[in-house]
């Protein structure tokens, strides 16, 4: 079949995702971040469900908040915090670049069992859906550091938007609004308690989060 | 006109923040009994929603909604005296996200959409962390951080639970709302695997809110860290929101006859919290940490009822309702012990007969309560469940179940008689105990033992009708 | 059966007003007891008439609106309840006296209080008709009765005493809910009527779960563990309670499950029949080696239960056999033995309180010679020890009578039934002896002699309550023991509402036993007056001189070379071995000028130690090694949530 | 009638056989020894004199001569003598016995431990012990014949043809009942090997070191009590070793008192050659009377088929 658009969009969301495995570094993360936003809000345009009035003005909502909103948060609550750029990894770099390999061929092996062509014919989509929402639980995982974890969590959200943008049967736009409106209030409050801990530990380092146990 | 009920707390929290302590106190209380109000009339005139697509009046719902209403008002009427006792600097916030809390749980309650219902436990995880971070010390900053980031993570699943229905849906070729009413008309002709997949994540995510082992973790630091009313609240009614959710999706599976399926993954679940609950609470040295096991160990008892079926459902609903009043009365007895002492750690603690004899009669009774004493209602609760689990002829479940509470009834006990009766450590201050900060609990304990043998119609009738929709009976 | 709520209300009330006229002392306390004891006395005699006329009630209540409290009155729950409502009387009345100057004005008034919701919840659990009915008052009667166990919760022993009780009557009715599940997920309903519908292999499960149950409330050997911490602990009319009629209610529901459930298989006649003999023997074993009085009394209550049991076994092996007067005598033998023990057990443990009273001791190797001091107590003492070591004229050979004879039927058999009326009967017997050794050495060390410590020179017994409830009760003892006739009628009204599926009865023979009872009472009184006659015509005109006891030649005798508790029971002990372990802690004696040495030595509980080795500390150790999972750390947690789902939808 | 005139007649000769007993062992010793009346002359000497009583004592002590004499004589109301029927008798009767016999012994240790005396205590622990064994081992031969005889009653056992009927019935099995009621024998009445009643150590006393502070009636009322309990055992001896019955009352008696004053010489005889046990063997003394009937009557279960 011809090229797609979609298909397009989504390998270069892979690639993205790929990066974000390798980055060191937050501000990159939040670049990745921003650009997997953007595709992802970009993908229903194409999908070619019903595309009447509404659908198009959510569409450049959700762009905005997910692409534009969301990432700057971050970036902002990084600048007041002002902390060292370097992420301290539990799992090291080049190991999480091989971890992303080979859980972006897995993801791509099992939504190729799943046959769900009857749902969507593209075919990297569900590839797609599934390794943000891996990479995202790799973050939250395997970061140390708090922001990370948090930018963790919005690939997660990501994924799944990607994940459900693509069938036909779907929420109303407002009710999707909604879930994206608790996102956006979510990453807030992540921010300022990441503010906090930063004014409490000046650190953002998870590794002062664990005197509470048992 | 369903709506007002969640609204009406909405705005009063936001104007709660632009507001001098005193009046935020009276509004507070206010709220609350124009919510117990309302919610009263909904009860008697279950009317219709504006958006009827997305909110609805349902059993389930109305239970919860009476319960929380109810602890609630009682929980505010302490509060105020309880803040009185000790000065927050940033009292308004938590007058103001107490209200937001109370309205998105409310919301819970009423939603009636597969993703409005998400939506909405989302948002209690919002409301209530602020709560959890009102005394901004370094332990409940990182208690608000693994409540938040965990439960986030945890709802993200359900999220992704519920696409995954839409999806059966999509797979199976239909098209039709995605209301729970609509969905259990439509459920048997869903796809059943990804009925099963959206099933096992929603459960997950709910689950994590609920507080079911493995995804309980968060829930100890945050019971612990938050003041008491919050604890209370946490534990009494938003532990019931989540398991309302897990119940409306548990109704589509029953729907669509994977009843089994959905059954058998809620006993393990149950078991394995109950057993996370024994684990801590045996040798636990803070008697607040105590309290949000024994809240782990009930949620996980509610489970294994429901995964039951049968009584066992309505064992479970019965102690869902018990719970949340004894427990609450528990943990605002907490906040009048941690006034008292000072302190959290339980061997700082001693001598409460004497001391706030009050407050001992009102802990110990819901002590007894929590492990399954009648007067109280949990007992008839747990008789149920047990019966129902012989009755279901699941009897490795049953035994492990009994063992188990066994050995936390051992543990609990343990601690509670150290607070009450060995000599007290330390010679603090005598605490006075006001009628205020000891009526609310007597209050909850005697709704607990008057509903233990007696029932008004119109409530059992509602039972019923909500565990029918499970498949839940009275054989 | 409008009596009877009526008169557990009146009880209730007492309870209620104690509480509420806190404020002036006396007026609560003597509220309390007369209307507890009014209200007991009304029960006492209700439910007499209604075993006599053999009367049956129902009275049914609507419960959560589709279930209901049921309570039935027969001739089983009748007994029973005269018995509680008998000692809750007496100990009502004791109470009186005993407790001025105890405690605070509040303490005195929630004693009060559980102490009537005591009385009430356990007439109530005789009279339960259904699980529902009879669970919660069950757990009322243990949740009651741990309150009073820890009234006096300042001694760190009564705490550790109320926390095993609390454990162990949790465990317990944990057991009976297994075994009431078990049988409501046969039957599906919670009535008891269709339990005798259900196939063997359940009924005997049910049997045993409930068994188990029942035995750690009434103190069946390896599950009475809490029995000797919580009776001690207890101010003493509620040791008297507890001992006297609470542990019967687990007796009760053994009787009442095994009617319920018509067994008819001997398995479960040989499980009650071992297991009481086991009690009996170990526990009049511990009860010798014990120097706490009221510890001693506890381990005997154990034997007792025992006794009731070996009584019960063989009634249970004569319905399995078909040999209807076994099974007969077995079972009345058994009945008796609950009333006579309620009688003289709680006369013991309230003799025992008016010494704790005075002396302020409960070690019998600190007393002694109080005898002379107290004349009433000793008397009311020396004559309850006299029945509880079932000997004749007094109301314990009376039951222990009727059970030889079931044995002696039992032996006439063949198979099963000739062993276990073989192991009854010397079991009996041996048990008979030791009783006799436990309390003449209660008696001889406590009592008699020279006191041994300050504590037991010149007390007096004042508390007229005290003495009269005491007396009383040595008088029922008499009166039994001479005239056991309508008992035994009473009793034979209980086996005969049993509805064993045997041929009815035999009642001819019981009449004929119980005149002979009597007469032979008759025929030891006459010869013993005219034995007394002949004395005292001996003594007339003669000089009696007093003198010191009769040193055998060392001339400086002084009160500590008395013998003690420990030395009068060492030798019979060691004949138990490691059954009953006896600790020895005695430096030796060396060099010329030796130090001064001691000797202390106690009687540890087998069961207690293997009970910590083999259930609590392993529990204890998996629950540790399950602590790692909560380590505070959120990448660990974020990933059980991973795990969790990875797991689940392999299930899928 | 003639049942009381014989219960009289055995109160009244129970202390003369005691006697031969003494006599015997004085043959061993080689003396001479006291009179077979002597007994007698003791009785009457005692119930002349007055008494003294320690100040320890209480109105227990003064109970303990009286309820162990009395005991004794009703016991032996119950004993069916040279095979006329007792003067009472019901089913179950035995039972009472043996539990009249433990109301005896109740009040004889209390009467001990009631003077505070170290050596009276130690008797009464020792009196308190071995009886245990005892009763044990009396019920064992009690189902013994209750496997025969199918009663528990004396008089079935021991009266009229019973005894005959139990040889027919289980001969062999009876010859150990006889050597295991022997034995009970011994130890019930303190004898030797069990307890030396003519040791002048207290140390040693079982049932002497108990009676030590007892003097005057009060003592002869203790003496003539443990005469007849004698005399109860050995006469069922004696009833067992001849339990024929030669039709004419008088040879019966004659025959009877014969074979009962060779039980005591029997008894006399064992006094004179066998010293006595230690204390902790004495257990096992009397655990082989228990064993002895348990096999009689695991025995009897061959023959009653």
């Amino acid at each position: 079949m011809i090229l797609h658009p979609v298909d397009t969009l989504l390998s270069l969301v892979l690639l993205s995702i790929l990066f974000s495995y390798g980055a060191g570094r937050v501000p990159i993360l939040i670049k990745l971040l921003a650009f997997q936003g953007i595709v992802v809000s970009l993908v229903p345009l194409f999908t070619g469900h019903d595309m009447e009035g509404g659908s198009t003005v959510f569409t450049i909502i959700t762009l905005a908040i997910r692409g534009i909103i969301i990432p700057l948060s971050i970036h902002l609550a990084i600048k007041k915090v002002a902390i060292q750029r370097e992420l301290s990894a539990i799992v090291g770099y080049k190991a999480s670049i091989i971890c992303g390999l080979v859980l972006i061929v897995a993801a791509t092996a099992i939504s190729s069992h799943l046959n769900l062509a009857a749902v969507s014919n593209f075919r990297l989509l569900f590839p797609a859906a599934i390794s943000l929402l891996v990479t995202g639980m790799f973050l939250l995982m395997a970061r140390r550091n708090a922001i990370a974890m948090v930018i963790g969590y919005i690939m997660m959200e990501n994924g799944i938007y990607l994940m459900g943008s693509t069938f036909s049967v779907r929420a109303r736009h407002i009710v999707e609004f909604g879930i994206l409106l608790d996102v956006l209030a979510g990453v807030m409050i992540m921010a300022i308690i990441l503010q906090n801990i930063k004014q409490t530990f000046d650190d953002v380092d998870t590794a002062h989060l664990r005197t509470l146990k048992e | 006109m369903v709506e007002i009920v969640f609204l009406a707390p909405l705005i009063a929290g936001f104007l709660v923040f632009f507001m001098p302590k005193s009046l935020g106190r009276q509004l507070l209380v206010g709220t609350g009994a124009v919510h117990l109000l309302l919610s009263l009339i909904l009860w008697q005139t279950k009317p219709s929603a504006l958006l009827g697509e997305y909110f609805a009046v349902t059993p389930e719902g109305m239970l919860s909604l009476l319960v929380i209403s109810l602890l609630f008002f009682l929980i505010s009427i302490y509060t105020v005296s309880y803040l009185k006792e000790s000065n927050l600097q940033s009292e308004t916030m938590f007058t103001g996200f107490m209200l937001l809390f109370l309205s998105t749980m409310t919301m819970v309650t009423l939603s009636d959409h597969l993703m409005v219902l998400w939506i909405a436990i989302e948002a209690t995880t919002l409301a209530s962390a602020p709560l959890i971070y009102t005394y901004r010390s370094s332990a409940s900053l990182e208690a608000t951080w693994k409540y938040v980031i965990i439960c986030s993570v945890g709802i993200a699943m359900a999220l992704l639970g519920s696409v995954f229905i839409t999806l059966s849906m999509d797979v199976a070729g239909l098209d039709s709302a995605l209301s729970f009413s609509a969905l259990t008309q439509v459920a048997e002709k869903m796809d059943p695997l990804w009925l099963k997949v959206g099933f096992v994540f929603i459960l997950v995510g709910y689950g994590t809110k609920m507080g079911l082992a493995p995804m309980h973790t968060w829930l100890p630091d945050a019971h612990s860290e938050a003041p008491s009313p919050a604890s209370a609240l946490l534990s009494g009614v938003l532990l019931n929101c989540a398991y309302l959710g897990i119940f409306k999706i548990n109704k589509i599976m029953h729907a669509a006859g994977l009843a089994d399926f959905s059954g058998t993954i809620l006993m393990v679940f149950g078991l394995m919290s109950i057993l996370a609950a024994a684990t801590f609470i045996l040798k636990q040295n803070e008697y607040k940490r105590m309290l949000a096991y024994s809240s782990i160990e009930n949620m996980g008892i509610i489970a294994f009822g429901t995964g039951i079926g049968g009584i066992g459902i309505y064992g479970a609903v019965i102690c869902m309702i018990h719970h949340s009043l004894i427990k609450s009365s528990l943990f605002l007895s907490s906040g009048n012990i941690l006034l008292g002492y000072g302190n959290r750690l339980i061997e700082n603690t001693g001598d409460m007969v004497k001391r706030m004899p009050k407050t001992f009669v009102a802990f110990f009774s819901g002590f007894a309560g929590i492990a399954g004493f009648p007067p109280l209602g949990i007992f008839i609760g747990e008789l149920f469940i047990i019966v129902g689990a012989f009755r279901a002829g699941h009897y490795l479940f049953a035994g492990i179940f009994i063992f188990t509470l066994c050995v936390i009834f051992a543990g609990f006990a343990n601690q509670v008689m150290k607070m009450s009766f060995n000599s007290s450590s330390e010679q603090a201050g005598e605490f006075k105990e006001k009628a205020s900060m000891v009526w609310p609990q007597y209050i909850l304990l005697l709704t607990s033992l008057v509903l233990c043998f007696f029932m008004p119609d119109t409530l059992y009738q509602t039972i019923v009708d909500a565990v029918t929709a499970i498949g839940g009976g009275l054989k | 059966m409008s009596q009877f709520f009526l008169a557990v209300i009146t009880i209730l009330c007492g309870g209620l007003f104690s509480l509420v006229l806190t404020g002036n002392k006396t007026l609560s306390r003597s509220i309390g007891v007369i209307l507890i004891s009014a209200g007991s006395l009304w029960g006492l005699l209700s439910s007499a008439t209604s075993l006599m006329t053999g009367g049956e009630g129902v009275a049914a209540f609507s419960f959560l609106n589709v279930f209901e409290f049921v309570f039935r009155m027969d001739g089983l729950s009748a007994f029973f309840l005269m018995a509680i409502f008998l000692v809750c009387l007496v100990a009502a009345i004791y109470s009186y006296h005993y407790m001025d100057g105890h405690g605070s004005a509040l303490g005195t008034a929630a004693n009060y209080f559980f102490f009537s919701v005591l009385a009430a919840s356990m007439a109530l659990v005789v009279t339960a008709g259904n699980m529902i009915s009879f669970l919660i008052s069950w757990e009322i009667m243990s949740l009651s009765s741990f309150f009073l166990v820890i009234y006096n919760y300042q001694s760190e022993e009564s705490r550790k005493a109320g926390f095993m009780y609390f454990v162990f009557s949790h465990v317990g009715v944990v057991f009976l809910f297994a075994g009431f599940g078990l049988m409501y997920g046969v039957t599906g309903t919670f009535g008891f009527d269709a339990a005798g519908a259900m196939p063997e292999g359940i009924k005997l499960a049910v049997f045993i779960l409930t068994f188990i149950g029942f035995g750690s409330k009434a103190g069946v050997f390896p599950f009475h563990v809490w029995l000797p911490h919580a009776h001690p602990a207890a101010p003493s009319h509620i040791s008297a309670v507890m001992s006297g009629c609470m542990i019967k209610t687990g007796i009760y529901g053994i009787f009442r499950v095994y009617t319920l459930l018509g067994l008819t298989t001997p398995a479960a006649g040989y499980l009650v029949l071992i297991a009481g003999i086991v009690s009996g023997i170990l526990g009049v074993a511990y009860a010798l080696g014990q120097n706490d009085i009221k510890r001693m009394l506890a381990y005997s209550s154990i034997e007792n239960i025992g006794i009731i049991l070996i009584g019960t076994g063989v009634g249970m092996t004569g319905v399995a056999t078909g040999n209807s007067l076994m099974a007969a005598l077995g079972f009345a033998g058994g009945m008796l033995h609950v009333l006579n023990h309620a009688v003289f057990k709680s006369l013991l443990f309230m003799g025992a309180g008016m010494v704790l009273h005075k002396t302020g001791t409960r070690s019998i190797d600190a007393l002694g010679g109080l005898l002379k001091s107290m004349k009433i107590t000793g008397t009311a003492f020396i004559v309850g020890s006299l029945a509880i070591s079932g000997l004749p004229p007094f109301n314990g050979f009376v039951s222990e009578f009727f059970i030889y004879l079931g044995s002696f039927n039992g032996v006439g058999l063949s198979g099963g039934a000739l062993v276990a009326g073989l192991c009854a009967i010397v079991s009996l017997a041996v048990i008979g002896g030791l009783a006799l050794a436990c309390f003449t050495k209660i008696i001889g060390i406590a009592f008699q002699g020279e006191p041994r410590t300050d504590a037991a020179v010149d007390k007096n017994e004042k508390g007229a309550t005290m003495l009269l409830s005491m007396v009383a009760l040595a008088l029922a003892c008499a009166v039994i023991g001479i005239f056991p006739a309508a008992f035994l009628n009473m009793a034979l009204m209980a086996v005969g509402s049993l509805g064993l599926n045997m041929a009815d009865i035999p009642l001819a023979p019981f009449g004929e036993l119980t005149s002979n009872i009597t007469f032979g009472a008759f025929i030891f009184l006459v010869l013993f007056i005219l034995v007394a006659g002949i004395r005292a015509l001996a003594y007339r005109g003669k000089p009696l001189a007093k003198s010191g006891t009769w040193g055998c030649g060392f001339t400086q005798p002084t009160v500590k070379m008395q013998y003690t508790g420990a030395s009068y029971s060492g030798s019979i002990l060691e004949l138990f071995g490691p059954a009953v372990p006896v600790a020895e802690d005695h430096p030796p004696i060396q060099g010329r000028f030796p130090e001064k040495t001691y000797y202390k030595s106690q009687v540890n509980d087998v069961a207690e130690e293997q009970m910590n080795r083999r259930v609590v500390n392993p529990v204890l150790f998996f629950f540790d090694r399950l602590r790692w999972i909560q380590h505070g750390d959120t990448h660990l947690y974020i990933g059980y949530i991973l795990l969790a789902i990875v797991l689940l939808l392999f299930f899928v | 009638m003639e049942s009381i005139l014989l219960w009289l007649a055995a109160i009244l000769i129970a202390p003369f056989f005691s006697a031969l007993i003494l006599k015997v062992k004085a043959f061993f010793g080689g003396k001479k020894g006291p009179p077979l009346l002597i007994n007698y002359y003791t009785l009457i000497k005692l119930f002349k004199k007055g008494s003294v009583y320690s100040n320890s004592t209480t109105f227990v002590f003064k109970l303990g001569p009286i309820v162990s004499c009395c005991t004794a004589l009703t016991v032996l109301l119950f004993l069916p003598i040279a095979g006329f029927d007792p003067v009472f008798s019901f089913k179950g009767d035995v039972i009472l016995v043996l539990y009249l016999l433990g109301l005896g012994r109740f009040f004889t240790i209390a009467a001990a431990m009631d003077t505070a005396s170290p050596f009276e205590g130690m008797g009464a622990a020792r009196e308190a012990y071995f009886p245990i064994l005892c009763e044990a081992a009396m019920f064992m031969i009690l189902i013994f014949f209750y496997r025969i005889t199918g009663m528990v009653q004396l008089s079935a056992f021991f009266a009229g043809a019973g005894t005959a009927g139990l040889w027919q019935a289980a001969g062999a099995p009876l010859i150990f009942i006889v050597i295991a009621l022997f034995i009970i024998l011994l130890t019930e009445n303190s004898r030797v090997p069990v307890d030396d009643p003519a040791t002048h150590l207290e140390l040693t006393m079982i049932h002497e070191v108990m009676v030590l502070d007892h003097s005057g009636p009060d003592f002869a009322l203790i003496e003539l009590g443990s005469f007849c309990k004698l005399f109860f055992y050995s006469a069922i001896i004696s009833r067992l070793a001849f339990p024929f019955d030669t039709g004419i009352a008088g040879y019966n008696l004659g025959i009877f008192a014969l074979v009962t004053g060779c039980v005591y010489l029997v008894v006399g005889v064992t006094e004179s050659v066998i010293a006595r046990y230690r204390m902790d063997k004495v257990p096992q003394f009397v655990l082989t009377s228990f064993a002895l009937a348990f096999f009689a009557t695991i025995i009897t279960m061959e023959f009653i088929k």
